[in-house]
C-alpha cells in the first residue's frame, strides 16, 4: 500500500528546529559516521527521508530520533549542512509534542511566548498561593518551629501531590509513545517476555547515560551526566527529606552535604551548558531553540534561589529566607509542573524508555526475520501492482 | 620487377605487442626476405626517438621502401608517412604491418601469435616493393561555407566564420532563426534572459554582410568534394528570388539540432488524457506567458516535475539527454518565484548537475525547499486521478529509492521533461551530405575525442545537439571548433587530396561505360569524342568499385592495384 | 597436431577493418588463423582476389564489408552482395566446398562478432580438412 | 513607455565592486524610468503585492537588475501579467552574466542597465571597436587542450609559441590508461598529436617554461617567457638514457603520480615531447651542492649534451591572441583523513591508479597491492608496488571524494563518474575474480555513449552502490569501507584490498596569478571565468584571452577538446582578417549608452 506523501509537514516542523533537512541530498555520510546508528535503527538519513516527503506516520512510528544523542559527528560531515544532528533534535521536540495529548507541549514548541507566558503565570499564581498559605499558617519573621511561614510538612504534602499530578501526564504521555512506536504496529511479534528480559535498560539509560560515551568527545556526556544526577539527587531529597532539608539552622551534614553537592552540580553544569551554547562552541550547541534556553536558565535560577533561601535560613534571615523560599518555589512549580511532562525535560524519561522499547523492538525484528518476513524494510510491500489510469 | 632496398620497423609498443608476439624472432625472420636490408625491433616506433630511427635508416641506408610493423593504421600511418616524408621518401613507399589490433591485442602470446605476424610483415613487404611514388593533388579550397540550421548552434558557427571575413550560406528550413533555444525563456543554471541571446544573435546574422540567410530553405543536393562543393538549395517562401538557388561552398557544417520527444508516446503519465500533464516545452510557455495555472484557471497548489521521459529507458530512448535535469531545476526555481506558495516536487533518477554551476544551483534548489523523489532506471512513476477529498488533482506513484517507500506525491500541474531525440529528417540529410548517423539517430563524428566535430566526409562538419544531446555553452563550442576547421583549411588558401584514387588506363578501355553507372560519386565521365572513360581524380574517393567491375581490367586503383593485393595475398600464404 | 587452417580476409577499411581494429582495442580473443588484407571498399573485392588467395593455398577466404546501407560508399557492399553468390557457384563447379569463402557485413562497432565468425569459420575449415585447390586450378589460371 | 527598475541581488555579491547605490541613483534619471526599487538581497517578492505596485505606477516596461536577475523574472512576468502588462516587457539587465567585476565595476553594471531600459541586449550594444591583430598566439598549457589549440592554429597556418611548464607535452591525458567510454588507449590517441606538435613547422614549442608576464592589448600582446635551466641540449639529446642510469639519485616520478621512482636527471616518459631528457634541479645533487659534488650524468653522456652550469632564459615574444590551456590539479586526498589516504599504503587516488593499471606503468599494467619490503638504499621497510606482489581480491571505488561537498569542493568535478566506472572495468577485466564496488551519490553519466557504458559496467559484475562510503578503516590487517548501502537500506562494512578515490578536480596550481598577470577574472572556486557563460564560453573578460578545457571548469575530453577547437576559431579570426575586437572594457559608459540608444535589435 502506497504512503501518501505530504510536502507540507516540513513547514510543521520549521519551528521545532528544522529548517535545513530540505538540503540533504542523501549521500548516507550521515548514518554511516553516526556512532548510534546501526541495524535495524539507521539513522539520520533515514528520518530526514521519511520528513523530507512528510510521511508523518512513519516519523511518529519511530524510535531512532531518542537514540541519537546529538554529538555532532553527522552534521560536522555532512557535504550539504542539511544538520542532521539538528534535525534529529528538532524531530525530538516534535514528537515530544505529539506524545503530549493535551497540545500544551506544541504551543511551547511553536512559540517560545507561550512557553514563557506559561512560565511566568503558574510563577504568580504559585507565589500568590504560597504567599496566602504562609499567611494562614504563621508569620513571614519565622521560617520553621510551631510559627512557621510555610511548614515542611505542609509543603512536603504539595511536592507529593504535584509529582502526582505530574506522574500522570507523564506516565500518560509514555503510554501514547508505547502506542505509537510499538502498539500500532501489528506486524510486530513482541513477547512480554523480551518486554521483562529488557527492563534493566530503564533505570540503567537512565542513571548512566552510557550509550552517550560512544560520542567522539566524552565532554558533553559528562556534563549532561553530572547535570542529570545533580538534578535526581535533589529530587530525592525533596520528595524524602525535604523535612531534614528544610530544618536548621544547624548544618545537617548527613543530608546538607547531598544538598551541597547537587546544588555545585546543578549550577555549575547549566552554566557551562550556557556557556557552549553562547559560544556556540561545537555542532550540538550551534542552533538552539528557545525552549533550550528556558529550561536551562529556569534550572539555574531554581538552584541559586534554592542555595539563597538556604544560606538566608542558616544566617538567622528568616523573613529572607522565607521571601526567597516564595519566589524559589514560584520557579520550583513551572519549572516540574511545565518543562517536565510538556517540554525539554521529558527528554529524561523518553528517551531512556525509546532505548528500552528499542531493545524490545529488535529483538522482535530478529525473530520476524528469522521467520522471513521483514516489518522493518518497508520494501517488503512494494511493487505492489499500480493500475494506470 | 627490380628488387627494392626495404626497411623493415617492428614496435613493441611499450609490452602491448612485445608480451604476445616475440618481436625479435619478427624483426629477424623479416630481415632474410627479399630486398630487406635492414630490420629492427623497437620499444615505440611511434615516438620520436623511433621515428628518427627510421629517417635516419632512410638516408643512411638509402632505402626505398618502408614496412612498419606496429598498430593499426588507422592510427599511425600518416605519422609514419610523414616521417619518410621528412626524409625524403615518398610517402607511400610505407606500408604498416597491423600486429597490434589485429594480432597481439586478440591472441594469446606464442608460436601462433609470432607466426601471424611473420606472415602480415612478409606480405607487407612483397605489397610495399610494389608500390608506387604517388603526388597528393592539390585543389582549390572555396572560402564559402553552407550551414545548414539556423539554431543557436548554426548562427555562432555562421557569426564565426562571417567575422573572419568570409561569406556563409545559413540555410533553415522554417521561417525564422533561433531553432529550440528561440522557445526557451531563461537558461540554466543562472537564469540568464535566453531571449537576449537570441536577439543578438538573430540581429548580428541578419545584418552580417557576409551572411546570407535563407529562410524557409533546404538543401536539395550536394554534389563535388571538399573544397569545392556545388550546393542546391531550394526556397520554399512564396516571393522574391528564384526558387532553386546553386553555390559554391568549400565546406558544410551541418547544425540540424534535434526534436523533443513525443510525450504521449509514453502511456503511464497521462499525457494528452490528463489536462494537466504537459511537457517541458510546453511549461516554457506558460513562464513566457507569466501564467502557470492549470486548464481551469486555478493556479496549482502542487507541481511535480518527471525527469527522463523518454531518456534513459530501455523502451525509448537508452541514452541521457543531458539538458533535462538542469532544466527541470531550472523551472523548480522558477515555479517558487512565480507562485511562492506552491510545493514543488522533482522526480528523478539521477541528477545530473555536472556542468559549471550546475551543482550550485542543484543545492540552490533544494535550499529553497524543492522536494527531491528518486525513482529507479528501468522503472517509472505512474499518474492518476486523485480521489474525491484530495487536495490535489492527481497523485503520482513512486517506487521511492531513498526511503525504499512506494509513495503518492500530490500534483496538480505536473510537468514532463521530454529528453531529445534525433530529427525523422536526419537519415535524409546523412544521404545529402554523405555522413552516418548511430544507432540512435545523431549523427557520428569522425572520432568522439580528436575529431568531435568532424565527420568522415572531408568538408563536412557536425555541430551542436545533431551530434548528441548538448547544452547551450557546449553547442555553441562545438560550431565554433567546426568553424575553426574551416577557417584553417580557407586560410592556408588550397588542400591537399589524397593521391590515391583510380585511373583509367585509355588503351585498354572498351569505352563499355559499365564504370560510370557503377561509381557512387559519378566521378567518371565518357568520352565521346576519344570513346574512351576518365576518372576525375579529385571526385575519387577511391573505394575502387569500378577496377572490380570494369571487364578489361582497364581502371587501376593507385596503391590499390590487383598487383599489389596479389603480392600481399602471396605475402600471407607463403 | 590438430590441423590449422588458414584463411584469408577482405575487409572494407571503414567498417569492417574497424570492427577487426575494435576486436583488438576491446582485448577480443579470437583464433590467430586469419591473416587480414585491408582494402577501401568491399566492392574492390575483384572475384579473383579469392580465386588467387585459394589458389595460393588458402583454406579459406573471408569477404567482410559495412552492414548493408551502412556503406561509406553509399552502395559498394551492395555490388559484393551481388558479386559473391556468382563466385561461389562457379568455385563450386571447381569442386570447392562452399563453406570455404565466407560473405559477413561486419560494422565498426562489432568487434565482438567478428571474433565470432573468425572462430566459428575456423572450426568449420577444421571439421572440413585442408583445401585441395592447388591441385583442382591451376596456377596460371589467374595469373595475368 | 513608462519604465519601472528593480534592484534584486540573487546573492550575497559583497566584494563584486558595484556601488550599488550609485547605480539605482542612476537608474532614476534614465530617460522614462518612472520607478525605481532597490529590494536587496533574496528578497521575498509577493507577485501579488507587485501587481498592485504595477498597476498603480502604470508601469508598462520592468527591468529587473542585479548579479542574478533571472531568478525572480517569473514573480515579475507573473505580476505584470496581473496587472494586465506584456510579459514580453520584464527585461533582465544581469551584472554577473555580462562580467561583474568587469572595470570599472560600477560603470559596467549602469551600462548593462542602461541596455536593459532601452530595450537592447548588452551583448549587442557593448561591440568593442575593432583593432589591428598579430597573427601569432600564445597558448599557456601542454596538455590536450593546448595540444588541440596549437594544432589547429597552426594548420591554419599561423605562428603558434606553446608553452609548458613540465618538461614535456601531453598533460595529464598522457598519463591516462584508457579512455571513456571507448575505451581506446590514450596514448593511442595523443601521441601522434604530440608528435605533431614536435614537427609541426608553425609551432615553437617552449617546454620547461613558464609566462612570466603578458603586457598590451588585444590583438598586440608581450609575453615574457622564463625558460629554465633544462641543462641537457634539447635537440642534441637521443634519450640514451645512460645519464639516468648514472644518477645516484631517486624522487617519486611526478609522471608516475609518485608510486614509482625517476632520477634527478630524467625523461618524464618514452614518447615525451621533446623527446630529451632534463635535470629536476630541486633534486640533483650538483646544482644543490654548486657542483661541490656528484656530475655523474655529464660523464656518462655519449653525446655530450648536458650542461649542469646551464642557466634559464628568458623569452620575448609578440602575439596577437592568448590561450590559456592550464588544465587541472586532483584534490589532495590528505585533506579528508575518513578515508586514510597517506595512512592505509592501498588507499589509491585516481591518478595513482592510472598508472598502476597502465601498461607502460610501474607494474606493467598488472594490479597489485602494496607490500612492505627492505629497502638496502634507505635501510628501511617501505611500501611498493611489486609487479608480482598479490592482486586485490576486493576494490572499493569511492566517488566524489572531496567533490560535491561544501567543506571542500561544493562543484562536481564531472568527470569522476566515468572514470569510475572505468576504473570497474579495468579491475574486472584485469582480475576477474576479484570483487569491485562503486559508491555514488548520483551515477553522472550524461555523454554521448556513457549511458551504455554505465549499463555495461553493471552487467560486467561491478557492484554499484548509492551512497557515498563515508570510512576506511583497517583493523586487523583488513581495511573495511563503511557505508550505508541506501538503495537496501542498511549499513555496510565492506572487506576490501583497495581503495580507489576518485578525487575531484582544482584549478592548477598558481592560476591566481596568472588570472592576475593576463586581467581574466575567476569563479569562487578558482576556474577561470568565460565571457559569457551561454554565448561565448571560451571567451574571457579581457578580449583577445581564451580559455579552454579545464581550466574553466571541469570537462571530459571530447568537450576538451571542442572547446580547444574552438578558441583556434578566434585567434583565426584575428590571424586572418589581421583585425580583431578590443575588450569590453575598452568601452566608456557613455559609448554603451549612445550604441544602446541608436540600435533597433531584429526580434
Amino acid at each position: 500500500m502506497a504512503t501518501r506523501a505530504n510536502p507540507k509537514l516540513i513547514e510543521e516542523l520549521e519551528p521545532y528546529g528544522a529548517e535545513d533537512v530540505m538540503k540533504c541530498y542523501h549521500c548516507g555520510n550521515c548514518s554511516a559516521v553516526c556512532p548510534f546508528s546501526a541495524d535495524p535503527y539507521v539513522f539520520p538519513r533515514k528520518p530526514m527521508r521519511y520528513l523530507q516527503m512528510g510521511l508523518e506516520d512513519k516519523l511518529k512510528g519511530q524510535l531512532d530520533p531518542w537514540l541519537c544523542y546529538y554529538c555532532g559527528e553527522c552534521s560536522d560531515q555532512c557535504p550539504r549542512d542539511a544538520e542532521p544532528g539538528e534535525t534529529m533534535m528538532s524531530l525530538r521536540r516534535w514528537l515530544t509534542s505529539k506524545y503530549d495529548w493535551t497540545g500544551i507541549s506544541r504551543l511551547f514548541y511553536q512559540s517560545w511566548r507561550w512557553e514563557l507566558g506559561a512560565i511566568v503565570l503558574v510563577a504568580i499564581l504559585t507565589a500568590i498561593g504560597f504567599t496566602l498559605f504562609g499567611m494562614s499558617q504563621g508569620s513571614l519573621s519565622a521560617y520553621d518551629g510551631p510559627n512557621a511561614f510555610l511548614p515542611s510538612e505542609s509543603v512536603h504534602v504539595f511536592d507529593w501531590v504535584l509529582a502526582g499530578v505530574l506522574m500522570v501526564f507523564l506516565l500518560s504521555n509514555a503510554a501514547r509513545m508505547w502506542w505509537f512506536t510499538m502498539g500500532r504496529a501489528k506486524d510486530l511479534p513482541t513477547t512480554l517476555g523480551s518486554y521483562i528480559a529488557s527492563l534493566w535498560m530503564l533505570p540503567t539509560h537512565f542513571f548512566t547515560q552510557i550509550r552517550y560515551s560512544k560520542c567522539e568527545h566524552k565532554g558533553p556526556w559528562v556534563t549532561h551526566l553530572a547535570l542529570m544526577l545533580s538534578y535526581v539527587t535533589m529530587l530525592v531529597l525533596i520528595m524524602f527529606f525535604l523535612t531534614d532539608m528544610a530544618s536548621g539552622p544547624a548544618i545537617d551534614w548527613s543530608v546538607h552535604v547531598a544538598g551541597y553537592l547537587a546544588t555545585a552540580g546543578l549550577v555549575l553544569a547549566t552554566i557551562l551548558f550556557l556557556r557552549n551554547r553562547a559560544k556556540k562552541s561545537s555542532a550540538q550547541y550551534r542552533h538552539s531553540h528557545e525552549s533550550d534556553w528556558i529550561f536551562l536558565v529556569l534550572i539555574l535560577v531554581v538552584a541559586l534561589t534554592g542555595i539563597l533561601q538556604h544560606i538566608l535560613h542558616r544566617s538567622g534571615l528568616d523573613a529572607a529566607a522565607n521571601i526567597t523560599y516564595i519566589v524559589h518555589l514560584s520557579l520550583v512549580v513551572p519549572m516540574l509542573a511545565l518543562e517536565v511532562p510538556f517540554s525539554k525535560w521529558s527528554h529524561l524519561a523518553y528517551r531512556p524508555l525509546a532505548m528500552y522499547l528499542a531493545q524490545v523492538r529488535a529483538t522482535a525484528l530478529s525473530r520476524a526475520r528469522a521467520g522471513g518476513v521483514d516489518p522493518a524494510r518497508p520494501g517488503a510491500e512494494r511493487h505492489t501492482q499500480v493500475h494506470p489510469i | 620487377m627490380t628488387e627494392k632496398r626495404i626497411g623493415v620497423y617492428v614496435c613493441n609498443c611499450g609490452t602491448n605487442i612485445a608480451n604476445v608476439v616475440d618481436c625479435d624472432a619478427v624483426a629477424e625472420a623479416a630481415a632474410d626476405l627479399p630486398g630487406v636490408v635492414v630490420s629492427r625491433s623497437y620499444k615505440y616506433m611511434c615516438s620520436n626517438p623511433g621515428q628518427e630511427m627510421i629517417t635516419q635508416d632512410i638516408r643512411d641506408e638509402q632505402l626505398e621502401r618502408v614496412v612498419v610493423a606496429a598498430c593499426s593504421p588507422r592510427m599511425h600511418e600518416p605519422t609514419f608517412r610523414r616521417a619518410a616524408e621528412t626524409a625524403g621518401l615518398n610517402p607511400y613507399l610505407v606500408q604498416m604491418a597491423n600486429i597490434r589490433e589485429q594480432c597481439s591485442w586478440v591472441h594469446d602470446a606464442g608460436e601462433m601469435a609470432t607466426e601471424k605476424a611473420k606472415d602480415l610483415v612478409r606480405a607487407a613487404v612483397y605489397r610495399v616493393t610494389r608500390h608506387e611514388s604517388l603526388e597528393r593533388l592539390s585543389v582549390d579550397m572555396c572560402p564559402h561555407t553552407l550551414v545548414l540550421g539556423g539554431g543557436i548552434a548554426g548562427m555562432s558557427a555562421a557569426l564565426e566564420l562571417a567575422d573572419a571575413g568570409k561569406r556563409v550560406y545559413l540555410v533553415e528550413r522554417t521561417k525564422a532563426l533561433g531553432g529550440n533555444v528561440a522557445r526557451v525563456d531563461l537558461t540554466a543554471p543562472y537564469l540568464d534572459s535566453a531571449r537576449d541571446m537570441m536577439t543578438d544573435r538573430v540581429t548580428r546574422v541578419i545584418e552580417h554582410p557576409d551572411v546570407s540567410v535563407m529562410l524557409e530553405s533546404e538543401l536539395e543536393k550536394l554534389e563535388g568534394f571538399v573544397g569545392n562543393f556545388k550546393a542546391t538549395i531550394s526556397h520554399h517562401s512564396s516571393g522574391e528570388g528564384p526558387p532553386i538557388e546553386v553555390v559554391d561552398v568549400g565546406s558544410v557544417i551541418v547544425c540540424t539540432g534535434y526534436k523533443e520527444f513525443d510525450a504521449s508516446r509514453v502511456t503511464h503519465f497521462g499525457y494528452g488524457k490528463l489536462p494537466d500533464v504537459i511537457t517541458s516545452f510546453e511549461f516554457e510557455g506558460m513562464l513566457k506567458q507569466g501564467r502557470i495555472e492549470m486548464k481551469d484557471g486555478r493556479l496549482p497548489q502542487y507541481v511535480a516535475i518527471v525527469h527522463c521521459v523518454g531518456s534513459r529507458s530501455e523502451e525509448f530512448h537508452g541514452y541521457c539527454s543531458r539538458v533535462c535535469c538542469m532544466t527541470a531545476l531550472k523551472y523548480a526555481h522558477e515555479v517558487k518565484s512565480a507562485l511562492p506558495r506552491t510545493y514543488v516536487s522533482d522526480v528523478y533518477v539521477d541528477m545530473h548537475a555536472f556542468g559549471k554551476g550546475c551543482e550550485d544551483f542543484y543545492r540552490r534548489s533544494a535550499e529553497v525547499k524543492t522536494l527531491f523523489l528518486m525513482y529507479g532506471k528501468g522503472d517509472h512513476p505512474v499518474v492518476r486521478r486523485a480521489d474525491p477529498g484530495d487536495d490535489c488533482e492527481m497523485l503520482i506513484t513512486v517506487d521511492e529509492q531513498l526511503s525504499g517507500e512506494q509513495i503518492e506525491l500530490p500534483a496538480d500541474l505536473i510537468i514532463l521533461m521530454v529528453g531529445m531525440e534525433a530529427r525523422e529528417d536526419s537519415e535524409q540529410v546523412t544521404h545529402l551530405v554523405n555522413i552516418s548517423q548511430d544507432k540512435d539517430g545523431w549523427f557520428i563524428e569522425s572520432h568522439p575525442k580528436l575529431d568531435p566535430v568532424a565527420t568522415t566526409t572531408d568538408g563536412v562538419y557536425i555541430a551542436g545537439a545533431c551530434q548528441a544531446p548538448k547544452d547551450i555553452p557546449d553547442s555553441v563550442a562545438q560550431a565554433r571548433a567546426a568553424a575553426a576547421r574551416i577557417l584553417g583549411k580557407i586560410s592556408r588558401g588550397k588542400l591537399e587530396i589524397d593521391a590515391m584514387f583510380a585511373a583509367v588506363n585509355e588503351d585498354l578501355c572498351s569505352g563499355c561505360r559499365v564504370c560510370n553507372e557503377i561509381c557512387p560519386y559519378s566521378a567518371i565521365e565518357f568520352d565521346a569524342e576519344t570513346k574512351r572513360s576518365h576518372v576525375i581524380s579529385a571526385l575519387c574517393k577511391a573505394c575502387g568499385a569500378c577496377v572490380a567491375t570494369c571487364p578489361s581490367a582497364a581502371i587501376e586503383a593507385k596503391h590499390f592495384t590487383d598487383e599489389q593485393i596479389f603480392a600481399e595475398i602471396a605475402g600471407v600464404l607463403a | 597436431m590438430s590441423f590449422e587452417p588458414r584463411i584469408v580476409g577482405f575487409l572494407c577499411n571503414w567498417c569492417s577493418y574497424s570492427g577487426a581494429d575494435l576486436a583488438g582495442t576491446s582485448r577480443i580473443h579470437y583464433r590467430p588463423n586469419v591473416r587480414v588484407i585491408r582494402v577501401m571498399c568491399s566492392a574492390r573485392i575483384d572475384p579473383t582476389f579469392v580465386i588467387k588467395a585459394l589458389a595460393e593455398g588458402a583454406d579459406g577466404v573471408l569477404v567482410c564489408g559495412c552492414h548493408p546501407g551502412d556503406c561509406h560508399y553509399s552502395e559498394g557492399n551492395y555490388k559484393t552482395m551481388r558479386r559473391m553468390p556468382l563466385l561461389k557457384r562457379m568455385l563450386e563447379d571447381f569442386g570447392i566446398e562452399e563453406e570455404r569463402v565466407r560473405l559477413e557485413w561486419v560494422s565498426a562497432s562489432e568487434g565482438k562478432r567478428f571474433a565470432d565468425i573468425v572462430d566459428d569459420m575456423t572450426e568449420r575449415l577444421r571439421a572440413l580438412g585442408p583445401s585441395r585447390v592447388k591441385l583442382a586450378l591451376a596456377y596460371d589460371a589467374v595469373e595475368r | 513607455m513608462r519604465i519601472g527598475v528593480y534592484v534584486c541581488r540573487a546573492g550575497d555579491v559583497a566584494g563584486d565592486g558595484v556601488n550599488y547605490e550609485s547605480v539605482v541613483h542612476y537608474a532614476a534619471n534614465l530617460p522614462q524610468v518612472e520607478l525605481v526599487r532597490s529590494t536587496g538581497v533574496m528578497p521575498k517578492l509577493d507577485p501579488e503585492a507587485l501587481a498592485d505596485e504595477i498597476t498603480a505606477e502604470g508601469v508598462d516596461r520592468i527591468v529587473i537588475a542585479g548579479d542574478s536577475p533571472g531568478f525572480f523574472k517569473p514573480a515579475f512576468t507573473r505580476a505584470m501579467v496581473l496587472a494586465g502588462g506584456e510579459p514580453d516587457e520584464v527585461r533582465l539587465a544581469s551584472f554577473r552574466e555580462h562580467g561583474l567585476g568587469g572595470d570599472p565595476a560600477t560603470d559596467r553594471a549602469k551600462a548593462i542597465l542602461a541596455c536593459a531600459v532601452y530595450g537592447v541586449p548588452f551583448t549587442l550594444a557593448a561591440q568593442p571597436k575593432d583593432t589591428k591583430w598579430n597573427s601569432a598566439a600564445l597558448v599557456i598549457g601542454g596538455g590536450i587542450a593546448g595540444i588541440q589549440a596549437a594544432l589547429e592554429i597552426a594548420d591554419g597556418g599561423k605562428r603558434v609559441y606553446l608553452v609548458e611548464r613540465s618538461g614535456t607535452i601531453g598533460g595529464h591525458m598522457a598519463m591516462f590508461d584508457k579512455t571513456f567510454p571507448t575505451l581506446d588507449c590514450a596514448a593511442c590517441i595523443l601521441t601522434p598529436k604530440m608528435v605533431a606538435v614536435g614537427q609541426h613547422e608553425m609551432i615553437d614549442l617552449l617546454t620547461y617554461s613558464e609566462v612570466e608576464s603578458v603586457t598590451g592589448v588585444p590583438g598586440a600582446f608581450k609575453a615574457t617567457i622564463l625558460r629554465h635551466a633544462r641543462r641537457v641540449d634539447e635537440a642534441a639529446c637521443v634519450a640514451c638514457g645512460l645519464c639516468s642510469d648514472a644518477c645516484p639519485v631517486r624522487v617519486p616520478s611526478e609522471f608516475d603520480a609518485g608510486i614509482a621512482e625517476r632520477k634527478a636527471i630524467y625523461i618524464p616518459f618514452p614518447q615525451a615531447v621533446p623527446n630529451a631528457y632534463l635535470i629536476d634541479e630541486a633534486s640533483c645533487t650538483y646544482v644543490q651542492t654548486n657542483g661541490q659534488k656528484c656530475g655523474a650524468c655529464k660523464k656518462k653522456c655519449p653525446k655530450d649534451c648536458i650542461d649542469l652550469d646551464a642557466h634559464g632564459d628568458v623569452v620575448q615574444v609578440e602575439v596577437g591572441s592568448v590561450v590559456v590551456a592550464t588544465g587541472y590539479e586532483t584534490l589532495d586526498a590528505g585533506r579528508l583523513d575518513r578515508y586514510g589516504y597517506g595512512v592505509h599504503p592501498n588507499v589509491l587516488t585516481a591518478l595513482e591508479f592510472e598508472r598502476l593499471t597502465n601498461a607502460s606503468g610501474p607494474t606493467g599494467g598488472r594490479i597489485v597491492t602494496r607490500t612492505q619490503q627492505y629497502n638496502k638504499r634507505k635501510k628501511a621497510d617501505e611500501w611498493v608496488f611489486d609487479p608480482d606482489g598479490p592482486s586485490p581480491k576486493s576494490v572499493a571505488i569511492i566517488h566524489c571524494v572531496g567533490s560535491r561537498d561544501i567543506n571542500h569542493n561544493a562543484y562536481c568535478s564531472r568527470v569522476c563518474c566515468m572514470y569510475s566506472l572505468k576504473f570497474a572495468h579495468l579491475v574486472r577485466e584485469k582480475l576477474p575474480e576479484a570483487e569491485c564496488y562503486e559508491f555514488y551519490i548520483d551515477m553522472r553519466a550524461f555523454g554521448k555513449g556513457y549511458e551504455a557504458f554505465f549499463d555495461r559496467i553493471a552487467e560486467e559484475g561491478t557492484f554499484i552502490v548509492r551512497g557515498r562510503s563515508a570510512s576506511v578503516a583497517e583493523h586487523d590487517g583488513q581495511m573495511y569501507v563503511k557505508g550505508e548501502d541506501i538503495l537496501s537500506d542498511t549499513l555496510m562494512e565492506f572487506p576490501v584490498d583497495m581503495v580507489l578515490l576518485a578525487v575531484g578536480l582544482v584549478p592548477a596550481a598558481r592560476s591566481d596569478e596568472l588570472a592576475a598577470m593576463l586581467g581574466i577574472p575567476r569563479d569562487d572556486y578558482g576556474w577561470f571565468t568565460e565571457a559569457d557563460y551561454n554565448g561565448d564560453p571560451t571567451g574571457t573578460e579581457r578580449g583577445g584571452v581564451y580559455v579552454a578545457g579545464v581550466c574553466q571548469g571541469p570537462k571530459d575530453i571530447p568537450d576538451t577538446v571542442a572547446q580547444a577547437s574552438a578558441v583556434a576559431a578566434k585567434a583565426l579570426e584575428g590571424a586572418i582578417t589581421g583585425r580583431g575586437l578590443q575588450s569590453v572594457g575598452s568601452l566608456t559608459l557613455t559609448d554603451i549608452e549612445e550604441r544602446a540608444k541608436s540600435l533597433v535589435p531584429v526580434s
